[in-house]
């Protein structure tokens, strides 16, 4: 049986069915999630993805937090399970303090979409264990507010950890120290602005890199070959 | 040095979808008991030690670039001079 | 009860106050109109009344300057068995196979968009959106065409990058990709810049959805957002002729601004109505509002509607039945349900978070009546307001300048010679705004959201996919070119439309159906009306040739600024089908060493 | 009723490209003599009538939903009751 990946539905998410074929096409089986639902309904996993919850008028992100779904999240973050976010699902887990740091208009202001160039800082967490350390991914990266903003004393510790996930080759936003994405201590929460759920077929993305995310984290599941960093 | 602030807030009769976000996230909260939230800019200039007619300055800066006059009004605050 | 302002203007008021001096002229109605609404009604229009055929009966509405004009349309359109709905409806719809159908449309939002340019622009592509989820169809992508002044003008560094940011602040937060367009600057549109938004969608073919008010006893909804004093501009002199106003300056805006998240929901909850058969007709709110909605689906309906319009939420305080009525605030839709089902379908819509509320009935009175805290404002026969306004024919003629815009040929012009001027030719070409990289603005749009373009900037067309199981697909291009048009209107237009046919040919996908956007100055001015008359004549005849239907679009008129209009701008959008997407024919070279043929004349 | 404002800026440390942006316009318009420019987000809440706790619960919706403590600090102020 494929693990399952449950994938949140916030009013305003517009990546959902994106994630949902990413999750099939990596060989797992998508669950939709509902935001207002505090059950997760036996997942594995969970996948927030990009959009516009709530219409993010005030900030991205800091109205999805209070959801019910993202209380269950926590909870279930905190027992190991793996979640990952996705530009505005990055930006919700930033806003929920389930990761360090915020996401902040980008330098030049605008909106930007272009393939992303990036660099595979670290396999030791639930998302990225079958990338090779150090290759490098293209996925789209389509964002007016993706800016990765920390204290240097964050920042330091990030690097020090190696929880620095994916580093731009090229800045798209002026995110501080080229910061894509990043980890929780424990290697199960992932957050990046880039899209891999864009990435999975090159008829209609950049790439198909992105495909190795959710392949991850079925090994991850599987307990396949036991040989990064995190535990179940 | 002068300091002046330069509130912009949308016309009261334009919508404002960031305010109405905001309101219907309220209860989520545990606050029942709002009835309207409006969101706007607030800008803080500050001026040289010397500058010159820093009130008609900021008037142009806010009529100019700031507010949107077809959409926003502004009010200004000198703070210090 | 709110308190009611003792001076509204019911039915029973007019009856009594025949000789009331109404400021219909202001209204923009001329006055033998008026004297016909007086003829329809048997006395007196109420305020509302007269705010709502003002509306209705306005160019914008009624179409009256260009509907004998369009007709060649629907005369010359070939025949297919594709076309499922067509010119009159919201959308035109085609069949793509036995299953699936497409529906897309162009529209304009053009003075809006130099008023305020980014809210103008951001609502014009909602309201296009609306268009095609009114038709029963999910909207999958969205497409832009712009005419801005000159470049260097300070006054387009005012209306380009506001106009960019609404087309790309809506469509990047309603979720839809963006996949082709165009950007063009020249002098004659600095005073009124074109934006020209397409949007299409897909549906199952059983899900297509009508317009009517049908059903006797079956409830109207109004769904999504307030209603506000939103561009009620015009009728505000109805206010200020009976009573003085008192409130800010600001109290009447004629501005709306968007909000996608609120499309967004709308889109979501319609489409899980329409597929739990819970909606017997829609029809979304567009520029006139209430007035048109209600107006247009009792009219197609067979019998007469009731609304209270208390019942209306607002957002303003203190607005008249007639503010109510002509309020164009955004993000709304009417639906007309079996009142069995319409508790189902308000709690479909709260548990999106959508506002949803009971506002009315479908009578067999063959009236529409609008009652206002029990008071009657509006009693009529809904098809004078939607189907029998004024038609014009319109005086043509052709401008005298034509003779000598054809003497001054390009042939005259000199030519490079020398290796320097050619270069130099080179170079300024690639520098001129017109040619050169549109990465700027493009890259400012979600192109990839959905997961299923094949296709978008840069290549000739967008393509789309539609099913991920068959690889079945669309290709879009959307074209015009004014300067064209200006020589010579119908072959200025037909050649927007091979250029538009071969885009959509050049990826691999077979053009079946046209929509266009018909922009012209004045149609008071005869040379105009030439340049119209003529320009649809050429897509009429063009479509005939080509063998595909105009399967509907928009007209906007009035882009001039004092005697100077622009030129004419027919743009043109034509969509075509992909067996396989897999096999679409990207833009650029191939392989060293393969061949290229020029083909063609 | 009571009608709170809330105004939100940007950390001092935080980089702020609006404000930059603003400020690298400004000599276009005339203005030599400013300094620095910041902007923030003022917020308007309006509570019914017959609220109770209004500072607290004030305090409440910026602490958690209006500034962001990792990049934003907040001040409050009361306007009538
Ligand atoms: N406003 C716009 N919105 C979306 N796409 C645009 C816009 N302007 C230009 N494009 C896209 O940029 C590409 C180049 O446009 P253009 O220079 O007009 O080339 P062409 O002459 O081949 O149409 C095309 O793919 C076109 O669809």
């Amino acid at each position: 049986m494929s693990a399952r990946v449950g994938v949140v539905t916030f009013p305003g998410s517009l990546d959902d069915r994106d994630a949902a074929r990413a999750v099939r096409l990596a060989g797992g089986e998508p669950v939709g999630l509902w935001h207002d639902d505090a059950a997760l309904g036996r997942v594995d996993a969970v996948f927030l993805p990009g959009g516009f919850s709530y219409g993010d008028a005030l900030r991205c992100g800091a109205i999805a937090r209070f959801s019910q779904v993202m209380d269950t999240v926590k909870a279930a973050a905190a027992q190991g399970m793996p979640v990952l976010g996705v530009c505005n699902g990055f930006q919700v887990l930033c806003e929920s303090h389930l990761l360090p740091g915020a996401l902040v208009r980008n330098a030049h202001l605008r909106y930007r979409n272009r393939p992303a160039r990036l660099r595979v800082e670290t396999t030791r967490t639930a998302w990225t264990r079958l990338y090779e350390p150090g290759s490098e991914v293209v996925f789209p990266a389509k964002h007016g507010e993706g800016r990765y903003v920390a204290d240097e004393a964050v920042l330091d510790q990030l690097e020090a950890d190696g929880r620095v996930v994916f580093r731009y080759l090229d800045n798209p936003n002026g995110s501080m120290r080229d910061i894509a994405g990043v980890t929780n201590e424990a290697g199960n929460v992932v957050g990046l602005m880039p899209h891999p759920e864009h990435a999975v077929d090159e008829l209609t993305g950049p790439s198909n890199d992105g495909l190795g995310i959710v392949a991850s984290v079925l090994a991850h599941l599987t307990g396949a070959a036991d040989t990064s960093g995190v535990s179940r | 040095m002068a300091r002046v602030v330069v509130d912009v807030m949308l016309k009261s009769e334009i919508l404002d979808p960031q305010g109405e976000a905001v309101l219907g996230a309220l209860p989520r909260l545990g606050v029942n008991d709002v009835s309207s939230v409006r969101i706007g800019k607030r800008v803080e200039i500050e001026f040289d030690e010397n500058a010159q007619n820093v009130e008609e300055q900021s008037r142009v800066i806010a009529d100019q670039l700031l507010a949107n006059p077809v959409i926003e009004s502004f009010s200004l605050s000198i703070e210090g001079a | 009860m709110s308190q009611l302002n003792v001076a509204i203007d019911t039915v029973g008021v007019a009856d009594a106050t025949p000789d009331e001096k109404q400021p219909w002229a202001e209204l923009g109605l001329k006055e033998d109109e008026y004297q016909r609404i007086r003829e329809i009604l048997g006395r007196r229009p109420t305020q509302s009344e007269l705010a709502m055929y003002s509306i209705m009966w306005s160019e914008h509405c009624s179409y009256k300057s260009s509907r004998v004009h369009l007709r060649q349309f629907g005369e010359k359109n070939p025949k297919t068995p594709r076309l499922l709905a067509g010119i009159g409806e919201n959308a035109g719809v085609v069949a793509i196979d036995e299953n699936i159908a497409v529906t897309f449309k162009v529209e304009s939002h053009n003075h809006p968009s130099y008023v305020e340019p980014k809210q103008g622009a951001a609502t014009g592509v909602g309201g296009i959106i609306r268009d095609i989820i009114a038709m029963g169809a999910r909207p999958i992508a969205v497409m832009d065409s712009l005419r801005f002044g000159a470049i260097d003008h300070p006054d387009t560094a005012r209306v380009l990058p506001g106009v960019v940011d609404g087309i790309g602040h809506y469509g990047n937060c309603v979720g839809l990709p963006n996949i082709g367009g165009e950007t063009y600057f020249d002098a004659c549109y600095q005073g009124n810049p074109l934006v020209n938004a397409l949007s299409v969608g897909v549906m199952p073919r059983s899900r297509l959805q009508s317009m009517q008010a049908s059903g006797v006893g079956n409830t109207v909804i109004l769904m999504g957002a307030k209603t506000g004093r939103d561009g009620i501009g015009g009728v505000s002199v109805l206010a200020s002729a009976t009573f003085s106003e008192t409130g800010e300056g600001d109290a009447r805006p004629s501005v709306q601004v968007g909000d996608p998240f609120t499309e967004k929901l709308l889109i979501e909850v319609c489409l899980e109505l329409f597929d739990e058969g819970l909606v017997v007709g829609v029809q979304d709110l567009g520029g006139a509002g209430l007035t048109c909605a209600l107006s247009e689906t009792a009219a197609a309906g067979d019998g007469g509607m009731h609304v209270d319009l208390e019942r209306v939420p607002l957002r303003a305080k203190g607005m008249e039945p007639q503010d109510i009525l002509a309020s164009e605030s955004q993000e709304r839709m009417l639906l007309i349900v079996d009142p069995a089902k319409a508790e189902e379908v308000l709690a479909r819509s709260h548990r999106w978070g959508l506002l949803a509320t009971e506002i009315g009935t479908v009578t067999d009175t063959g009236r529409l009546v609008v009652d206002f805290h029990g008071q009657t404002v509006v009693d009529v026969p809904p098809k004078s307001l939607a189907d029998e306004g004024p038609v014009y024919h319109r005086p043509i003629a052709e401008p005298n300048d034509l003779g000598l815009i054809a003497v001054d040929r390009a042939e005259t012009l000199p030519r490079p010679t020398t290796d320097e001027e050619i270069r130099q030719t080179v170079l300024d070409m690639a520098a001129s705004p017109n040619l050169c990289d549109k990465s700027w603005i493009t890259e400012q749009y979600d192109s990839s959201v959905f997961g299923n373009t094949v296709l978008g900037t840069p290549h000739d067309a967008g393509v789309v996919r539609l099913d991920e199981r068959t690889g079945v697909g669309i290709a879009i291009s959307l074209d015009g070119n004014g300067r064209f048009a200006r020589l010579d209107p119908y072959v200025g237009a037909q050649l927007s439309l091979a250029e538009a046919y071969r885009n959509v040919a050049v990826t691999g996908a077979t053009p079946i159906a046209i929509s266009d956007c018909l922009n012209f100055g004045s149609p008071e001015d005869p040379h105009v009306m030439w340049q119209f008359e003529r320009a649809v004549t050429g897509i009429a005849d063009g479509a005939q040739k080509l063998g595909i239907p105009v399967t509907g679009g928009n007209v906007s008129f009035y882009n001039q600024t004092g005697r100077d209009a622009i030129h004419p701008t027919p743009v043109i959008g034509v969509l075509g089908v992909i067996d396989d997407v897999a096999r679409r024919i990207p833009l650029g070279l191939g392989k060293t060493g393969d061949t290229i043929a020029l083909i063609g004349t």
